[in-house]
């Protein structure tokens, strides 16, 4: 039993989610919350089960339907992968945990169950697969579970949100699915081991690469083309605004780091990661700078996902040159990636509380939260501790990783980005934490809508998040290890 | 603004152009490696084999897909999911009449697609879009609230080929295999159980998402208020 | 010399580039979901030019399979986007996404 | 001298009044320990006494602190021991307010200034020179709030002068500790030494608290002020001036130059002064002028800074009993009924500080010609003739200071206040014994020379005529009296100083500000509520705005595009 | 696990592990949450005691150690004298500042808050001073400043949240100059240990001595603001509107500390021998003794007291600063002895200043008048450690004055004398005001009466352990030359810090 498991880990980990899916839309009310949480109770332990087997025998390869590439679709699991898909069972747990509290058995989120399940499988398959074309197919799943949640609250913003974000995932992926094409058309392939070897740094092969990677930097909503992300991850339901910042934006994220790093070497595309780069300096300051200006507490941190964003584009810069720097930056990217997912995920959950307990989340009017909702503020503001990247914190050791990288690749520009964007990270976390202190109660209108003292699993999730965000501070280096696991030649470097 | 869309989007279109342009005259892909490989897919049009086994799990991918998009129409939708929502008062004579005498037509021709699929093509997608069809023409013409199907029942149908499309897979896994492993031997009567409910879904589906987008909107107003 | 199934290539490529136009000006989401349409039929054209490279008579499946794919995955968000699009309709009484459009809606009567 | 007593117990001895202190500070037992103040200094006199010669050192205590019992110390020691007793007895006979508390600082500065009679290294001396110091600030200030500028010009200048002390002593210190300074330090050291004890016995330039606070003192702690406390400042002098220090030798000159200056300054403003305490503080400062221009003479070079170091210590200790006894006499004349006779038992320690012929002024003034005979060059005439002047002067001042004492209730200004004249006037008696005989029974030889050579008909004659020629030029002046009265009063009290203490009291004044810690917080006003993004729309909003609109941003995937498929095509 | 390394897990762990129960406790369960806490501060109380017995039972440039690694990043701490100095300095005080603001803190709301955070901020203040190298001491440190903000906006009056901005606006971008200097020097060096005598190959000033430079700038604008260095110490005025019991131990121990035990490690065990060669130790001495002189004139005039106190800590301060940075074992010797012998006085003024608010409301220094009457023992405290402060003997000040001051004369640095002279004389000068308004100006009629009858003149919570702390100061100056005493101490770890 327990090697057929490890044989079929991957497949179990995409299954079960999509096999509890429509189980908990059949089921329906009554049923379907039972079903999440089972299956996330299934999923958490095979992600983890998963990150083991890849630090203890290494990459893990699995030709489904027993073709293999390139002729049939292979699963693959390196250190990255196995890293997001532990990411995302955490949160998806937690993020489970919160939900069944927040949404009740209210009949109009009934549907919120099936569609996270869809989105989690989506989710697992995204980070394990190791086709191109295959990866189109997830990358749709993923964004349409995605803005069918946004939209689930059926408010007037919320679904106008959701209408933006759908069609700039349908182009985006329309974009990448045109890349595939060009690549096939070049070289044959649309199995990424395949293609590791026949790629070339030839005109059709580059316009296919940047084909894909303008879909997914839209998909990620990278500066200039966040227009989308604010609306939607401000306006949907708190737990879904958590989903979507944590993990979604991950996942075109991180094809886009399986073709670059990966599959085609940044080097054979020269100046494209510079203007990558550059895009993501310009996300970190300008995120920081909407954030500041903002009067609702979800479009605030829904800017600080912009900004953040920003920091994993750094990645591509950094790690073109190889080496110890690369493998510097290819940890320190990550490593961002993940404790920004824990970070931001808290954050939203803690929103979802205010919100849920005060009626609204305008800034000026959060004053005395820490009397009022002492674990949710405090939940807030240790998730805002990593955002700010000042240890202990998994946010200090990414920043910490890719200052080192621009320094030690001689390209110190981006330290200085870096720096700033910490800077101004505490400017804004501390606009809403400040508040936080005031005195005046008052300002929290006890409307009837007040439902009393938030349950325990909700801001035991929240706070769990934000701890273990603190937690990757300081024991991190088991992470570090499986994220070095089969880690692409280019940034395999010496592992730090 | 429309001038400079339109300057990007022809720049866009020359680039794209020059691109495609520069691919290689010939490229074998992996086509050789389907025709190696067709006999022992079970089934003998190469596309379907590709979609039904080499890349099944692309096709399996895509149903969730089909699926989610269901479950995401219905939960805009403003009457309850799964409910037959009334959509013509009464509908006239003439169309109900000749919907009386198309709808089993149409589902015996959708079972000649089904079968059809298997050598050329064909198969659940066609064969479940002409069910749907039929479906679509009997709640134009009324027929559309049967006592005998209840919620349940329609989100079983919505549900049920992608579960067994599930269950064959995990069922292949059990067997020793890896996912979507079909032994050769039974490759083409898994392929056919899979098919056929698959197309019972895709019939669902289809009425389903007609009938859910068909619904007034008042009701839908009615849901909007007091949010948090 | 360009042969036949460059321009059948390129003929995708030009419908990808229009239906790309489209969605940028169009304000009204109906006309903009079409547009992506026209777009994901540009971007099917080219794989099905693309399959056309093998040497000898019968084209590359794969290509063909990865269009089927596309199909069924854009009519699904073609019917999600659709039902969205109807829901905002009824909700809002327009149907765009920017306040700006709804003039630019009127003008062009949509 | 009993040679098994261990040479700590001189310090121990010394600090017996802490433990009064201690007791007056305790609410319980306040009013006994107030009882036994008159006998807190005995131990430490007997200490002077009975322990012998030596030198210990008690690491643990502050930074290291030496006890050393020399004959230096032992005489300053039994001085201030007699002096503080006197000046207790006194005190215990007369009635002030709080009289706890009196004792209690009155204790402590004692306590303070007996133990520094028994320690020798810079830290323990400082150690117990501040607590002399700054507690007798509290009894410059004891009679009230009309006090405060006489408190305030002490403090300031006992606050400079700890500063000052303290930076003098750090060169001392490194120098205890083994580490040569190196020529500037140690010659700016001795200059910061000289300045902050200057302070402390009134040196020119430095005195101006000094008119002040002894006017201000309640009459037992002035005579300890004046007589004891001050003269510890000549103590200090004698252990941290780098005498047979080559390198402090340039200073020599300027040393005996302030001296002298002191000498005649302190005269001829003392007799314009109009209160007899003023008079005694200006015959103070220029008493210790004299002190100044032997230690100048001591620092000339190293053979003669001993003969210098006898000449101070005598002259000092003659000082310090007759100025106590004058403070004393002053207020028993004050109260007393029978002041003529109160007036003739105060002409002892005048005639005495005058240097007449017979008293301990005449022996003094011999041992400091001793010294003042090494010196240098043009100084040696120079003090030969002018020093004898100076004498003329002091005969003046204390002239004056008996015309004021015995025209005081023709001034009118005091009444004779309760309290019990007979145990008063007995401690005063003691002093004045201890004026009479001291310099007569001090057991050193040079001193007995001295005293011999005083009663040989020559230096009776150069002891007589200064006092004879002011005595003359007094009288005279009270003859013509409308002529000298033009001079009276013309110069206040702490004559150039009121400037700076006017200041010193600006500097510390508080400047008015609203507290940080207001008790109770004032509510912030509720902003209205806003929805979506920011309601206000700066250039940012503007910018950012135009980004989120549809048309925008996909064109910018547009472009992005292009860029890319622009860097595809340059292969 | 040695007991040396438990002990020091023990040091940091404690006060977190008292922060969790406190807060877990919550508001309500009073008796509860105050026993966790004086046991929480007990427990470390022995912790760091033992940690000190490690230091001083190791033979010199060996210490028990205990560490994890990250990266090349190895997070650790260890038990040497200097650290053990600063953590038994801010542990003792933390148990006395308990009791102390459990009296304070009984008509205050959100004490659970408080309380937590206290502890968290101590913890971290331990952590700093047990660091074994420059990444730990600035994790800490960052906690440390985090950790300080919900205690200086404690009291949620606007003023405090003010006071918390300006905080902020100082300690946020410290830090991330304390981190691209901490970043560049590990890049530079590799992983920064702090070793006895400068960590430091020699052979870098050579190779990089404009970095090196930049890197000492860099590392001095993060500490030097909570070391309160001029010009950065504009928060600590600010920041005393906190509750008395933070100023008293954050804002004169804790926090300020850390900034100079900060300098102290980088200087005395980064940099070594490389700062005099490199010219930096003498700028930095240069600049502490303007401090010292700036901080001292700007006291002169507050009327409210605890902001007179404020300026007085910013010169205080920096009297540590400029042992440390002087080339003289003596003088660096009297540098970390005063940071033992301030913390004990200033507590006792803060304390004083906390005591005298809650039991008369006076604030200013102005209304202090005839309090001696009043809060005799109270005033008394404040009194003798007033004194020490401005340096008079037997008093603690004294002591580490003392060493300053024959340290200089060792270092041949004339000015340093002199700015010990003029500061002197400008502490008399805005202590002794407060004192004479207390003991000899005339009290308000209902003050002459003395404390009312039958009853202590203000919550024994408070007035004593502000009199313990007195004493303790009083203890430190009159036994500073016993063995174990905070001066000798300090000789001890100068005497091995400094083989050059």
């Amino acid at each position: 039993m327990g090697d057929w498991v490890t044989q079929q880990l991957p497949a179990l980990l995409i299954l079960v989610p999509f096999t509890a899916a429509p189980f908990a839309y059949l089921l329906g009310a009554g049923y379907d919350r039972q079903t999440a949480l089972l299956s996330a109770a299934l999923t958490q332990p095979l992600a983890a089960f998963l990150a083991l087997t890849v630090v203890q025998e290494g990459p893990v390869r699995y030709a489904i339907g027993g073709w293999g590439g390139p002729l049939g679709i292979e699963l693959a699991a390196d250190g990255f992968s196995a890293t997001m898909v532990l990411v995302t069972s955490v949160v998806g747990l937690l993020v489970t945990v919160y939900g069944l509290r927040y949404f009740g058995d209210l009949e109009r989120y009934r549907f919120f169950w099936p569609l996270w399940l869809f989105l989690w499988g989506s989710l697992n398959a995204l980070f394990l697969s190791a086709d191109i074309f295959n990866l189109y197919v997830c990358l749709e799943l993923v964004s349409m579970s995605a803005v069918a949640l946004v939209g689930l609250t059926l408010r007037r913003e919320a679904l106008v949100a959701a209408m933006r974000y759908m069609l700039a995932a349908i182009l985006g992926s329309l974009f990448y699915l045109l890349g595939v094409a060009l690549f096939y058309g070049a070289f044959g392939s649309v199995d990424m081991a395949t293609l590791r070897e026949t790629v070339r740094p030839d005109v059709a092969g580059q316009a296919g690469l940047a084909l894909m990677t303008a879909g997914l930097v839209l998909k990620t909503a990278l500066f200039p083309l966040h227009f989308w992300l604010p609306p939607a991850h401000s306006n949907a339901a708190s737990p879904v605004s958590a989903v979507l910042s944590a993990l979604v934006v991950k996942g075109s994220f991180f094809i886009l780091v399986r073709l670059w790093i990966d599959v085609a070497q940044p080097e054979a595309f020269p100046g494209a990661s510079v203007v990558l780069g550059v895009l993501g300096s310009s996300a970190i300051v300008w995120g920081s700078v909407q954030a500041l200006r903002q009067e609702r507490l979800k479009m605030l941190v829904a800017y600080s996902t912009v900004a953040q964003i920003g920091y994993l584009f750094l990645l591509f810069p950094l790690a073109s040159g190889g080496g110890q720097a690369a493998s510097d930056a290819w940890v320190g990217g990550i490593f961002h990636a993940v404790s920004h997912a824990l970070a931001k995920s808290a954050m939203f959950l803690a929103a979802g509380i205010v919100l849920a307990r005060f009626g609204h989340d305008r800034l000026e009017g959060l004053g005395g939260l820490s009397r009022r909702a002492p674990v949710t503020a405090m939940a807030f503001g240790l998730a805002g501790v990593t955002m700010m990247g000042l240890p202990p914190s998994g946010g200090f050791i990414a920043k910490w990783q890719l200052i080192k990288a621009s320094i030690g690749s001689g390209q110190w520009w981006w330290a200085v980005v870096v720096v700033a964007g910490g800077l101004l990270a505490a400017a804004y976390m501390f606009r809403v934490v400040g508040p936080f202190f005031a005195r005046e109660a008052e300002d929290l209108d006890d409307s009837d809508l007040d439902p009393g003292p938030s349950p325990v699993t909700m801001d035991g999730a929240a706070l769990a998040l934000a701890l273990g965000a603190l937690v990757l501070g300081v024991a991190g280096q088991p992470l570090i290890d499986l994220i070095m696991v089969g880690a692409p030649a280019l940034v395999a470097g010496v592992t730090p | 603004m429309r001038a400079a869309a339109l300057a990007l989007c022809a720049g866009v279109g020359v680039l794209l152009g020059r691109a495609v342009l520069s691919m290689p005259e010939t490229e074998a892909g992996v086509a050789p490696l389907i025709e190696a490989n067709l006999a022992a897919s079970g089934v003998k049009n190469p596309v379907t084999a590709v979609l039904l086994n080499f890349r099944g799990y692309d096709t399996l991918l895509e149903i969730a897909v089909l699926v989610l998009a269901t479950i995401g129409v219905l939960s805009l939708s403003a009457s309850k999911p799964g409910t037959w929502a009334p959509v013509a008062a009464q509908a006239d004579p003439v169309l109900s009449a000749l919907a009386r005498f198309l709808a089993p037509v149409m589902v015996l021709v959708s079972g000649y697609l089904l079968w059809a699929g298997e050598h050329a093509p064909g198969g659940a997608f066609q064969a479940g879009s002409v069910i749907g069809a039929a479906g679509v023409l009997l709640a134009l013409s009324g027929y559309a609230r049967p006592a005998w199907v209840s919620r349940f029942a329609l989100r079983a149908a919505i549900s049920v080929g992608f579960i067994v499309f599930l269950g064959t897979a995990a069922g292949s896994m059990l067997a020793g295999g890896t996912l979507l492993e079909y032994p050769p031997e039974l490759a083409k009567t898994l392929i056919i159980v899979v098919e056929t409910w698959l197309t019972v879904s895709i019939a669902a589906i289809l009425i389903s998402l007609f009938i859910a987008s068909a619904s007034p909107a008042e009701q839908l107003r009615r849901r909007t208020e007091s949010e948090w | 010399m360009v042969s036949q199934t460059d321009l059948y290539t390129l003929a995708g490529a030009l419908l990808f580039v229009i239906g790309l136009y489209g969605i940028i000006t169009r304000p009204h989401l109906l006309h903009k979901i079409l547009a992506l349409n026209i777009s994901s039929a540009g971007v099917f054209f080219v794989l099905v030019g693309i399959a056309r490279r093998v040497p000898g008579p019968t084209p590359d499946p794969l290509p063909h399979a990865m269009v089927l794919t596309g199909i069924v995955v854009t009519v699904s968000s073609t019917a999600f986007a659709l039902a969205l699009a109807k829901r905002i309709y009824t909700d809002t009484g327009v149907a765009v996404l920017d306040a700006s459009d709804i003039e630019a809606e009127e003008r062009t009567g949509g | 001298m009993v040679s098994w007593l261990p040479t700590w117990v001189a310090l121990a001895a010394a600090l017996v009044p802490l433990a009064v202190a201690g007791g007056c500070a305790l609410p319980r037992v306040r009013d006994a320990a107030r009882r036994l103040v008159p006998l807190a200094a005995l131990p430490a006199l007997a200490a002077a006494v009975l322990v012998p010669e030596g030198s210990a050192a008690i690491g643990w205590l502050v930074t290291g602190v030496t006890v050393q019992v020399d004959d230096t110390g032992r005489a300053f020691l039994a001085l201030s021991a007699m002096i503080w007793t006197a000046a207790a007895l006194y005190a215990a006979a007369r009635p002030v307010e709080r009289p706890a508390r009196f004792a209690g600082w009155f204790s402590l500065a004692m306590a303070g200034n007996l133990a520094l009679c028994c320690v020798s290294d810079p830290a323990g001396f400082y150690t117990f020179f501040a607590m002399m110091a700054l507690s007798t600030y509290a009894l410059v200030v004891h009679e009230g709030p009309s006090r405060r500028d006489a408190g305030r010009a002490y403090i300031v200048f006992t606050v400079a002068g700890e500063a000052l002390l303290v930076c003098g002593l750090f060169v001392a210190g490194a120098a205890a500790a083994g580490i040569a300074p190196g020529t500037t330090l140690a010659v700016a050291g001795t200059v910061l030494v000289l300045l902050a004890f200057g302070i402390k016995i009134g040196a020119l330039g430095m005195h101006g608290w000094m008119p002040l606070a002894y006017r201000a003192t309640p009459p037992a702690a002035a005579a300890a002020l004046a007589g004891s406390m001050s003269t510890a400042g000549v103590l200090g002098l004698l252990r941290f001036l780098p005498g047979g220090d080559p390198a402090a030798a340039v200073l020599s000159p300027a040393v005996m130059a302030l001296g002298l200056a002191a000498a005649f300054y302190g005269a001829i403003v003392g007799v314009t002064q109009t209160q007899p305490r003023v008079v005694l503080a200006y015959s103070s400062i220029s008493q210790f002028g004299f002190v100044t221009v032997a230690l100048g003479v001591g620092l000339a070079e190293p053979g003669v800074w001993l003969i210098a170091v006898s000449a101070a210590t005598v002259y000092g200790v003659h000082h310090g009993l007759a100025k106590a006894a004058l403070f004393l006499g002053e207020d028993v004349a004050a109260r007393s009924r029978r002041r003529p006779a109160a007036l003739a038992a105060l002409g002892l320690p005048a005639f005495a500080l005058a240097g007449a012929p017979l008293t301990s002024g005449a022996v003094a003034k011999i041992v400091l010609k001793e010294a003042t005979a090494v010196a240098p060059g043009v100084w040696n005439d120079a003090l030969e003739t002018l020093l004898p002047v100076a004498a003329v002067g002091t005969t003046l001042l204390m002239a004056r200071f008996l015309y004021l004492v015995a025209t005081r209730e023709a001034a009118g200004s005091q009444e004779p206040a309760g309290g019990r004249d007979l145990p008063a006037a007995a401690a005063w008696g003691l002093l004045l014994a201890a004026v009479a005989g001291a310099l007569w029974l001090w057991p050193a030889e040079e001193v007995a020379y001295a005293a011999g050579k005083s009663l040989t008909a020559h230096y009776v004659w150069l002891a007589a005529w200064p006092v004879v020629l002011g005595t003359a030029i007094a009288a005279v002046a009270w003859a013509a009296r409308g002529l000298s009265g033009r001079f009276v009063g013309v110069v206040p009290p702490g004559d150039v100083y009121a400037p700076v203490l006017g200041w010193a009291a600006r500097l510390t004044a508080v400047r008015d500000e609203r507290p940080y810690a207001v008790p109770k917080a004032a509510a912030v006003p509720v902003a209205s509520s806003s929805t979506g993004g920011p309601t206000q729309l700066d250039g940012a909003g503007a910018i950012e705005n135009g980004l989120l609109a549809w048309a925008t941003a996909i064109s910018a995937v547009a472009a992005l595009t292009v860029l890319l498929l622009l860097l595809a095509s340059r292969v | 696990m040695s007991w040396e390394g438990a002990a020091l897990l023990m040091a940091v762990v404690a006060p977190f592990a008292t922060a969790v129960g406190i807060f877990a406790l919550g508001e309500a369960r009073e008796r509860a949450r105050s026993a966790v806490n004086l046991i929480g501060a007990a427990v470390t109380v022995v912790a760091v005691l033992a940690c000190a017995t490690a230091a001083w039972s190791a033979e010199p440039g060996r210490h028990a150690a205990v560490g994890i690694d990250l990266l090349d990043i190895g997070f650790g701490l260890k038990a040497d004298m200097l650290g053990a100095l600063f953590a038994v300095v801010a542990g003792v005080l933390w148990l006395i500042t308990t009791v102390y603001a459990t009296g304070y803190m009984s008509h205050a709301s959100d004490r659970a808050r408080f309380f937590g955070f206290f502890s968290i901020c101590v913890g971290s203040a331990i952590g700093i001073a047990l660091s074994k190298n420059l990444l730990t001491f600035f994790v800490f440190y960052e906690t440390l400043t985090l950790a300080t903000y919900p205690l200086v906006v404690h009291s949620g009056t606007p003023a405090a949240l003010r006071g918390g901005r300006t905080y902020l606006m100082y300690a946020l971008p410290a830090g991330g100059a304390l981190a691209a200097g901490v970043v560049w020097l590990n890049l530079l060096a590799g992983p920064v240990e702090f070793a006895a005598g400068g960590s430091l190959d020699p052979a870098l000033a050579a190779s990089h001595p404009t970095a090196l430079v930049v890197i000492f700038a860099l590392l001095m604008l993060g500490l030097g603001v909570k070391a309160a260095l001029f010009p950065v110490h504009g928060w600590l005025p600010a920041a005393m509107v906190a509750p008395a019991p933070v100023s008293s131990l954050l804002h004169a121990v804790a926090v300020v500390k850390a900034g100079v035990f900060g300098i102290a490690r980088v200087v005395l065990e980064v940099y070594g021998p490389l700062g005099p060669e490199l010219g930096v130790t003498q700028l930095l001495a240069a600049l502490a003794g303007f401090t010292i002189i700036f901080g001292s004139v700007r006291a002169l005039a507050q009327d409210d007291l605890k902001k007179r106190l404020a300026f007085s800590t910013v010169a205080q301060l920096s009297y540590i600063t400029l042992g440390v940075a002087l080339a003289s074992p003596i003088a660096i010797a009297g540098g970390l002895a005063h940071l033992a012998h301030h913390a004990a006085m200033k507590i006792t003024m803060f304390f004083t200043a906390g005591a005298v608010a809650e039991e008369v409301k006076a604030y200013r220094v102005s209304e202090f008048d005839g309090l001696g009457r009043r809060m005799p023992l109270t005033m008394a405290a404040f009194s003798l450690a007033a004194l020490g402060i401005v340096g008079v003997p037997p008093v603690a000040g004294f002591a580490s004055k003392w060493l300053l001051g024959v340290g200089a004369v060792d270092a041949g640095t004339w000015w340093v004398i002199a700015v010990l002279g003029v500061s002197s004389v400008l502490n008399a000068a805005y202590f002794f005001p407060i004192i004479h308004r207390a003991w000899f100006r005339e009290p308000k009629a209902e003050w002459a009466g003395g404390p009312p009858t039958g009853q202590p003149e203000g919550d024994l919570r408070m007035v004593v352990p502000l009199v313990v702390t007195s004493l303790l100061g009083l203890a430190m100056g009159l036994m500073a030359g016993a063995d174990l005493s905070p001066a000798s101490w300090a000789s001890a770890v100068a005497g091995w810090g400094l083989p050059w």
